[in-house]
């Protein structure tokens, strides 16, 4: 029968609306407003899901994010997700779930095996066997234990969803959305504060959705609706359900995630993100983020059927199901018989309750009696019967210290236990934020005492337990931190709550079985999810693991998708036991973010796809792209990387383009380059600190290459700089370096030398550059500049000239990496396509060829120029590039000196640069980054000597080409050496690194 | 990440600066004159406390000046900024170090 | 020691498991020792264990301020390799990779050493470029590499985005077959049972807060649990090596900085190998329990403190979406940070120091957990005999004042 | 002859993709192309030379960090404590520089035409500040960054300058040239939800 297990009437259920869904293949029905979890219990599903390590059937433990097996594996294909809690699930028409960690099924699952290797598989076995013979861990053993273990599975497909952020401010942002959490809110709102209020789940409310209670005389659920409705009055309240705060970082800064569209199923628009990650800057936080009840540890306290007592009513009162048919409480404390009683009444029949505890408070004997549920005292449950489901548990009699027990076993048939050990509050934000937590005796658990933050921690998550201090204590805080965010109001009236005192509790952290614990064949689950016992945590203990970091990390406790939030206060008590400690002595492991996990895809928000990171296009890009260049990414640029003609190679394409640069004209988009422009009456004192040679004679209108290096001596970067007048000049940067170079500067003028009068202004994207390049490039350039007298008198190598070119204002620089005649064209980058495109006009009766970054590569290294980054790498000063020419050895002082002179930077057999030429096969082209040997062959280690930076077929002197830096390289010129490549190696003679018109009588012409 | 202040441009997220290490270490005046062991020092060697610490950042992505902070590097607690040039106390009292360059 | 085996896990299977004896014991400091390593990561540990089996010196204690394995080993992302640029550097991360190839039958506890391969792709012709030089240099000096095109690399992790049309292609990928993960807390478990069989005291909960020394000399530390005599001193405590310099009067070349990791919620096996990629910088690897386990880039401030920036993860996993956009619904489970001590060459410095018999082991910053059994064999070594194995020899402090520096940034802009 | 119509500015051929992205009373995206940009540095400290910047342009540039000063359609963006963008109708900006030259002729100064550095986006509606804050760190809340307040920051991936121009939710995003198809392509993005109502 359809939802066999739903009640006849209330919860927050919408009955009017059938919604249908599968589950392992199965067809139920539930309602909106139903999680899957309470789905799955109206319709008698409580077999859910395998466990970790044993397979051992499991079922669902409580009705929130704290759940530890009631895991699923939610749709398919593109959209499916692995290790969803059923709990969290809002469910939607059409949802399908399956069982995870099971095969062939979760009713018969192969892995049910290991249960009874399960004496052997205890913590820690895998680091005690599995060692040989060598190689068996590689091939057999560890094959088997990876697909033994994880849960459920990734997807196969790419995520067709799509995710991003908000980063906003708020003065007061409350975590939780409980009576508390709503309580702070008003408090904050009406002060006029900006308050941001987060709750998980999908309703505000918290524990009142369940609890029966009232606030103001009102029943719960109104008074929340009527707080909400106020909270929206306000304008700068921001309400976000389903948004879980996961996490607290340095300087207020909280991270939270919102579920915007999951609840949709189907139906989600695709233009709205599925999940938005929120990061919130706040003045102030209070952390309301209420408390997780615990289990009981007792023999196979994992079946299905078995859960959390509050879980009981919240599934009764909010969802209107029964978890099963008759339910037994296994309890320590007071207030777990005001949940099983409140489910009793609820429609789902309560048979005993088993009280660990001979003297249970008389209020909760009162409770029982009303309810006339019969109260064992002084007992324990030794066990539970049943596989698939718990079908019943035996009782014995506690001795009087508690410990042992005695007596005749009483068995008591149920499907469903409730268990309840108190209540551990959520401090895991509190703890992120850097906050010392104080142990709580009387109520077993670990509460705030010292802050690290501006924050404050209110209601359950506090340890107040009555619901009228809560509600106090939250209107408080929220009026106080809005306060302090600098909001004056007076404080209004703090709701009223309940004053029920819950009552007492005795801490029984194993419950004592007819076997020692851990001896016998029952399990006493602490760790539910990874299948960590109070035997394992025994057995830790033992061998030495008395931290509770080492005894985490050996059993695995707490190490699962729930972060041990119903187990870690029970594995630490037992570890306390065990090694004769107090519970504060032995402490909690870190918390750590997140909260409950969160996707990949919200963290990286839109930054993904065509958005992952910025594409910078030149002006001139749309043109390259029309021509069908290849591109090169360069930094984030891309720069075209040669352009192919319809069925040319690159190699053919790259050749063509040389040539035509070397026997006529090329043009090369050189718009990437970095532009710093240098004003001041020390600009040319500056730049003798900067760079390695000397500028304060450069004339006005000249141009003058120039390295920089670091202090260490290792060249950093390298252009051209030009003066523009006598305080002004402009500087070239490689394309990668821009940005970094311009910030050297700036660190040096304001930290080192802020006397200098200088100041610089990044002009990088003001201009777009095109370098026009070849025997026939002034006669191309003539065509377009009019007035400019281009002549080799008026306007010399390494010189610059303003004017106007094809219409546009423009500065032209004549300088040249290729060797050849060469402009170098400044316009402003508005202008850049069209000046382009002027030039290749002008230039088509020379045969102009439009040349990119490999043409580039290929000519300068013909002429031995180097490449920043390719001829250096970090470890290289400008000697060794035989650049000793460019480092002055008048100036006293410039960036990096003083490093030349160390022993190993002094040393003449460093690794220079050099030319290679392959001896047997002129064609052959060396791969870059072969490695240069004496010997052809040997035994490693082979010593080497240097290696390939650059290498290139040469058209135009027709054969191949290679710069190197090799050991004592300038000395080797003439020797003959070896690349050793994976299946031979090549025979290389080193020659001088500058293949072509070695007098540079081409650029000078 | 931090909330940085920048000493123009007042509280921004650290995203928008770029970190410069520890502060104070003034280039020496006559490097030529260092033996190669105190010029190492000046290139690599650092204090690296846990504990108070002065250190540079740049306004990167705002108005691109240097300035100094004063931060905690144990509880990343930071006291405070101040401008190239300055050297207020830090919060345990300490002054500037021996021979430090404000 | 009770040995660890199959037959041994059976026998004592039958009862219960009660008989295990502790791995290692607790004892009171000595008054004095004949060494004293400071720090009870993997390095300390190993160098304790070396140092015993060795060089016969087994009156050494390992001071610890927290719980062995706490640090940086206990927090690392487990990637073990050796294909180093540096002739230096190769012959010590590969001297380090042939003792990680025995190393669980040497000290009778599974490190789960998964040689399932690392590749460190390639995203631009740079990278191409310096990828094929690591690879040549990998290979003459004995260390096993290879260089795969992008359809190579979709071969060997089917699961990689390829496609020409991602912000950063894959245009290759160097391959070390031979390297892989390894489990870390065994590590520093295995040689800390290894180690205190042999005599060595491990003392957890003590820490080093001043040396004392006398005319230049180490004669002992102070610690959280008094003084402390030793004939020598080896301070192996990554993150904190620069706050031990600075108690011993001299500084060192390192800044400490957050590195942040995180694990996924655990999946059925879909990563086969180990990918790594600077450019985007990422780094995923999958665990024998399932979890993803993927590393950050640094933050770039000081800190000691174990937390990192929001940002910095965020930024990773974007990287990550691009390589593997079917792990975008994939939850990040955990996420935590160490303390790492970069130096300027991004190479260890195990060396002497100004200080007569006290020796520092360090610098090892964000790539130090696979050089575990060589560090500490080569540092045992140091401290046995006084001077350097001519391993470690070019590691020393010196080199800062020569120049001659062993710049690892290529293989180790985010070195694992 | 310098030729005006030979200009492109960076998101020239994007008018209808950015209209498109525009969603009636929510927000509305366009470029701004060729606004005249001048970088002015200088210490206005020094005696003389905040009346002489005044006489060039005929208003005082702001001294208060990340706020705006101007007069008709010129107006001057205060960048860092010696740097300032000016930004003015197109074609306006050689005038300006002649002026200022003039002005600041004897002074340590530089001033540098940017005007093809960045160009100028301007989004507008009540959905801008979410727009914004999806790769926006500052606190754009109306209270806070106020009519005439200019921000130099990160949007998303990129640096941008962030202006706001009026009590209207109108904002100036300056974008560098090589960036502008980047954040064009962020912002329509971003606005893409806002045609599909949640
Ligand atoms: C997130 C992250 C990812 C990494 N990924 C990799 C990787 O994939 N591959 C790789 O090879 N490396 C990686 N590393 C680096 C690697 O973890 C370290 O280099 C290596 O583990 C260092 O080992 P250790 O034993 O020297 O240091 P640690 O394990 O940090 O041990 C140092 C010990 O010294 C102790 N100590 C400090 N001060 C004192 C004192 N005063 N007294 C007593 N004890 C003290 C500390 O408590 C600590 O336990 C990573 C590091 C991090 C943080
Ligand atoms: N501590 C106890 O023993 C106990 C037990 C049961 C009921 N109560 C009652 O509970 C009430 C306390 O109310 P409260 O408001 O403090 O707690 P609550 O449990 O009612 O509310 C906490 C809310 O925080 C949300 N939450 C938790 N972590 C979150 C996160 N990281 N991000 C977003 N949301 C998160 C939860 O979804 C929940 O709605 C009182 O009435 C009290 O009597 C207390
Ligand atoms: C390789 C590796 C795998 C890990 N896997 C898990 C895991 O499955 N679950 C988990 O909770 N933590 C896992 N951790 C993280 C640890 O819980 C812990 O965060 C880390 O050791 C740092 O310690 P701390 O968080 O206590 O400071 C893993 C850590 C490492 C290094
Ligand atoms: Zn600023």
């Amino acid at each position: 029968m359809s939802q066999s297990f739903r009640l006849a009437d209330g919860g927050r259920i919408d009955r009017s609306r059938v919604l249908h869904f599968t589950f392992n293949g199965q067809n139920y029905e539930g309602y909106p407003g139903d999680t899957l979890a309470s789905a799955l219990f109206a319709n008698g599903v409580r077999l859910v899901g395998r466990s970790f390590k044993y397979h051992r059937p499991r079922g669902i433990m409580t009705a929130g994010s704290e759940e530890p097996s009631g895991l699923v594996q939610l749709e398919t294909g593109a959209h499916t997700e692995p290790n969803l809690r059923a709990t969290q699930i809002e469910l939607y028409d059409g949802l399908s779930a399956t069982s995870i960690n099971a095969w062939p099924s979760v009713d018969f699952d192969i892995g049910e095996i290991n249960s009874l290797l399960s004496r052997i598989f205890v913590a820690g076995f895998y680091y005690k066997t599995f060692m040989g013979p060598a190689g068996f861990w590689n091939k057999i053993y560890e094959p088997i234990i990876r697909r033994a273990a994880g849960l459920g599975r990734a997807p196969e497909y790419p995520d067709p969803d799509i995710y991003d952020h908000q980063y906003v401010h708020a003065d007061v942002l409350i975590a939780g959305a409980g009576p508390a959490g709503i309580a702070a809110a008003l408090a904050a709102a009406r002060t006029g504060a900006r308050v941001v209020l987060a709750d998980e789940q999908s309703e505000f409310g918290g524990s009142l959705l369940h609890s029966g209670e009232s606030v103001d005389g009102l029943p719960g659920s109104d008074w929340i609706a009527g707080a909400l409705d106020e909270l929206r009055q306000h304008e700068d309240v921001t309400l976000l359900p389903r948004t879980t705060v996961f996490g607290y970082y340095d300087n207020n800064y909280i991270a939270m995630v919102e579920r915007r569209t999951d609840h949709l199923g189907p139906l989600r628009p695709k233009t709205v993100s599925r999940h938005r990650a929120w990061h919130v800057r706040a003045k102030r936080v209070v952390i309301a983020t209420g408390a997780h009840e615990r289990p009981m540890v007792f023999g196979d306290n994992d079946r299905p059927g078995i859960l959390l007592a509050e879980a009981g009513r919240v599934y009764t009162s909010r969802y209107a199901v029964k978890p099963g048919e008759r339910a037994v409480l296994f309890t320590n404390n007071d207030n777990a018989y005001r949940s099983a009683i409140d489910m009793h009444l609820g429609g789902m029949p309560l048979d005993a309750i088993v009280d660990i505890r001979a003297r249970p408070g008389a209020q909760a004997l009162a409770w029982a009696d009303s309810a006339d549920v019969e109260v064992l005292p002084g007992s324990s449950i030794i066990g539970t019967a049943g596989r698939k489901s718990v079908i019943g548990v035996d009782v014995m009699a506690t001795t009087p210290d508690g410990i042992g027990i005695s007596g005749g076993v009483r068995r008591i048939d149920c499907d469903t236990v409730l268990m309840s050990g108190g209540w551990t509050p959520a401090i895991h934000l509190f703890s992120q934020s850097g906050g010392k937590l104080r142990y709580d005796s009387e109520q077993t658990c670990f509460l705030p005492e010292t802050f690290v933050q501006a924050c404050r921690v209110v209601g359950s998550a506090n340890g107040t337990r009555v619901s009228a201090d809560c509600l106090a204590e939250a209107a408080e805080a929220g009026h106080i931190s809005a306060r302090e965010a600098g909001f004056r109001a007076r404080a209004r009236k703090a709701p009223k709550g309940e004053t029920v005192d819950p009552g007492g509790l005795q801490p029984a952290w194993v419950a004592p079985s007819d076997h020692p614990t851990g001896k016998g064949p029952r399990k006493h689950f602490v760790d539910f999810q990874n299948d960590v016992t109070a035997g394992d945590l025994m057995l830790a203990a033992r061998e030495g693991f008395h931290s509770v970091e080492h005894l985490k990390r050996y059993t695995t406790t707490g190490m699962g998708t729930d972060q041990g939030k119903t187990s870690n206060i029970n594995a630490l008590a037992i570890l306390a036991r065990e090694v004769n400690n107090e519970i504060p002595k032995v402490g909690t492991t870190t918390f750590r973010p997140p909260y409950t996990p969160v996707s990949y895809g919200s963290l990286a928000g839109r930054n993904v796809g065509h958005l992952s990171d910025p594409v910078r296009k030149t002006p001139m890009h749309d043109w390259h792209e029309g021509q069908g260049a290849a591109f090169e990414i360069v930094g984030q640029w891309l720069r075209p990387w040669y352009y192919p003609q319809a069925g040319e190679t690159m190699q053919q394409a790259v050749n063509r383009e040389c040539l035509a640069v070397r026997n006529a004209v090329g043009l090369l988009d050189a718009t990437t380059l970095g532009k710093i422009d240098i004003q001041g009456p020390d600009a040319a004192e500056f730049l003798n600190r900067i760079y390695t040679n000397a500028w304060k004679k450069l004339g006005i209108g000249r141009c003058r290459y120039g390295l920089m290096c670091h202090e260490d001596g290792m060249i950093f970067d390298d252009g051209v700089t030009t003066r523009l007048g006598e305080n002004h000049f402009i500087m070239t940067t490689t394309s990668g370096n821009a940005a970094q170079v311009l910030d050297w500067l700036e660190e040096y003028l304001q930290t080192e030398w802020p006397d200098l009068k200088v100041y610089c202004t990044s002009v990088t994207e003001q201009f777009a550059t095109i370098s026009i390049a070849g025997p026939k490039s002034r006669e191309v350039l003539q065509k377009l500049s009019g007035d400019i007298d281009l002549s080799a008198e008026a306007f010399p190598f390494m010189s610059m000239q303003a004017g106007e070119i094809a219409g546009a204002p423009a500065r032209i620089f004549r300088i040249s990496f290729t060797g050849e005649l060469s402009y170098e064209i400044n316009v402003p980058a508005f202008y850049g396509r069209a000046v382009w495109q002027a030039v290749m006009q002008a230039g088509k009766a020379f045969g102009i060829t439009p040349y990119g970054t490999e043409t580039m590569h290929v000519l300068r290294a013909e002429k031995g120029f180097i490449i920043v980054g390719q001829e250096t790498d970090g470890t290289v000063v400008p000697q060794d590039l035989g650049m000793d020419w460019i480092v002055s050895k008048q100036k006293p002082d410039f960036i990096g000196k003083r490093s030349f002179s160390r022993p190993d930077t002094a040393r003449s057999d460093r690794k220079q640069l050099v030319g290679l030429l392959t001896v047997a096969d002129g064609n052959e082209v060396l791969p870059e980054g072969a490695q240069i040997t004496e010997a052809a062959k040997g035994v490693p280690p082979v010593p080497m000597l240097g290696h390939v930076t650059s290498s290139y077929y040469s058209p135009t002197l027709g054969h191949s080409i290679a710069l190197a830096l090799i050991k004592d390289g300038r000395s080797r010129i003439g020797e003959e050496l070896h690349a050793p490549l994976e299946s031979r190696a090549i025979r290389v003679r080193v020659v001088e690194p500058v293949f072509f018109d070695p007098k540079g009588e081409r650029a000078n012409g | 990440m931090f909330v940085i202040h920048c000493p123009w441009c007042g509280d921004r997220p650290e995203t928008e600066f770029h970190y410069g290490g520890e502060a104070h270490i003034a280039r020496p005046e006559k490097p030529e004159e260092l033996t190669d062991q105190q010029w190492a020092d000046f290139l690599f060697m650092r204090t690296n406390p846990k504990g108070w610490h002065r250190e540079r950042w740049s306004h990167s992505s705002g108005c691109r000046r240097w300035f100094n902070v004063m931060r905690n590097t144990h509880t990343n607690e930071i006291a405070g900024s101040y401008r190239i040039g300055e050297m207020p106390d830090l919060p345990d009292g300490s002054g500037p170090a021996k021979g430090a360059k404000a | 020691m009770t040995r660890f085996s199959i037959a041994s896990l059976v026998r004592n299977a039958m009862n219960w498991h009660q008989d295990w004896p502790r791995q290692w014991r607790s004892p009171q400091p000595k008054p004095s020792y004949d060494v004293i390593i400071i720090g009870g990561g993997g390095h300390g540990l190993a160098t304790a264990y070396y140092l015993a089996r060795q060089h016969g010196i087994r009156n050494v204690a390992v001071l610890e301020k927290g719980w062995i394995g706490g640090g940086n080993t206990g927090r690392n992302t487990t990637i073990v390799r050796s294909n180093y640029l540096w002739d230096e550097s190769a012959a010590m991360y590969e001297h380090s990779l042939k003792l990680w190839e025995g190393l669980s039958q040497d000290l009778n506890y599974n490190v789960m050493f998964s040689q399932r391969g690392v590749m460190n792709l390639a995203h631009n012709l740079h990278d191409v470029r310096e990828s094929i030089r690591r690879v040549n240099a990998n290979r003459l000096n004995g260390v096993d590499a290879v260089w795969l095109d992008a359809a190579g690399v979709k071969e060997f992790c089917p699961i990689i985005n390829i496609s020409p049309d991602v912000r950063y292609p894959v245009l290759g990928a160097t391959l070390q077959k031979r390297a892989g993960v390894a489990r870390h807390d065994a590590v520093a478990w295995g040689y800390a049972r290894g180690a205190d069989a042999l005599g060595v005291d491990i003392i957890q909960n003590c820490e080093v807060t001043g040396f004392d020394i006398s005319d230049g000399v180490v004669t002992g530390v102070q610690t959280t649990r008094g003084r402390i005599g030793a004939k020598k001193v080896g301070v192996v405590a990554a993150g904190h090596s620069s706050v031990l310099a600075n108690m011993a009067g001299f500084r060192l070349p390192l800044e400490s900085h957050p590195l942040q990791a995180l694990v996924s919620e655990p999946l059925k096996p879909i990563m086969p190998t180990v990918v790594m990629s600077n450019a985007v910088h990422v780094y995923v690897s999958q665990s024998d329990k399932g979890e993803l386990v993927m590393g950050a880039g640094i933050d770039s401030h000081n800190s000691y403190s174990q937390r990192g920036s929001l940002s910095v993860i965020e930024e990773q996993l974007g990287a990550c979406m691009e390589l593997f956009p079917i792990f975008s619904r994939v939850r990040m489970l955990r996420s935590w940070g160490g303390i790492v001590d970069t130096c300027p060459d991004a190479s260890p410095i195990i060396s002497k120091t100004p200080v007569k018999n006290l020796f520092f082991n360090c610098g090892w910053g964000t790539g130090g957990f696979k050089a575990t059994p060589g560090s500490g064999h080569v540092f045992a070594h140091t401290v046995a005999t006084g001077e350097p194995h001519p391993i470690n020899a070019p590691f020393a402090l010196d080199r800062f004042i020569s120049g001659a520096l062993i710049a690892e940034h290529g293989a180790a802009a985010v070195a694992h | 002859m310098v030729d005006l119509t030979l200009r492109r500015s960076p998101l020239s051929g994007w008018e209808q993709k950015l209209a498109v992205a525009s969603v009636d009373g929510a927000v509305a995206l366009r470029e701004i192309p060729f606004l005249g940009m001048v970088n002015l540095r200088v210490d206005l400290s020094m005696r003389g030379v905040g009346k002489s910047i005044e006489d060039a342009i005929g208003f005082a540039l702001p001294k208060q960090p990340n706020t705006v000063t101007s007069r008709l359609t010129t107006r001057a963006l205060w960048m860092g404590p010696d740097e300032w963008m000016i930004v003015a109708p197109d074609g306006e900006q050689q005038a300006l520089i002649g002026k200022l030259a003039l002005q600041l002729a004897d002074r340590h100064s530089a001033i540098t035409d940017v005007s093809a550095n960045r160009t100028t986006l301007e989004l507008h509606g009540p959905k801008s500040i979410e727009v914004l804050q999806k790769g926006c760190l500052l606190d754009l809340h109306p209270s806070k960054f106020l009519a005439g307040h200019c921000a130099g920051t990160n949007l998303a991936r990129s640096q941008v300058i962030v202006e706001k121009i009026d009590d209207h939710a109108t904002w100036r995003i300056y974008p560098r040239w090589s960036f502008a198809n980047y954040v064009a392509d962020w912002l329509i993005d971003a606005m893409m939800e806002y045609r599909a109502p949640l």
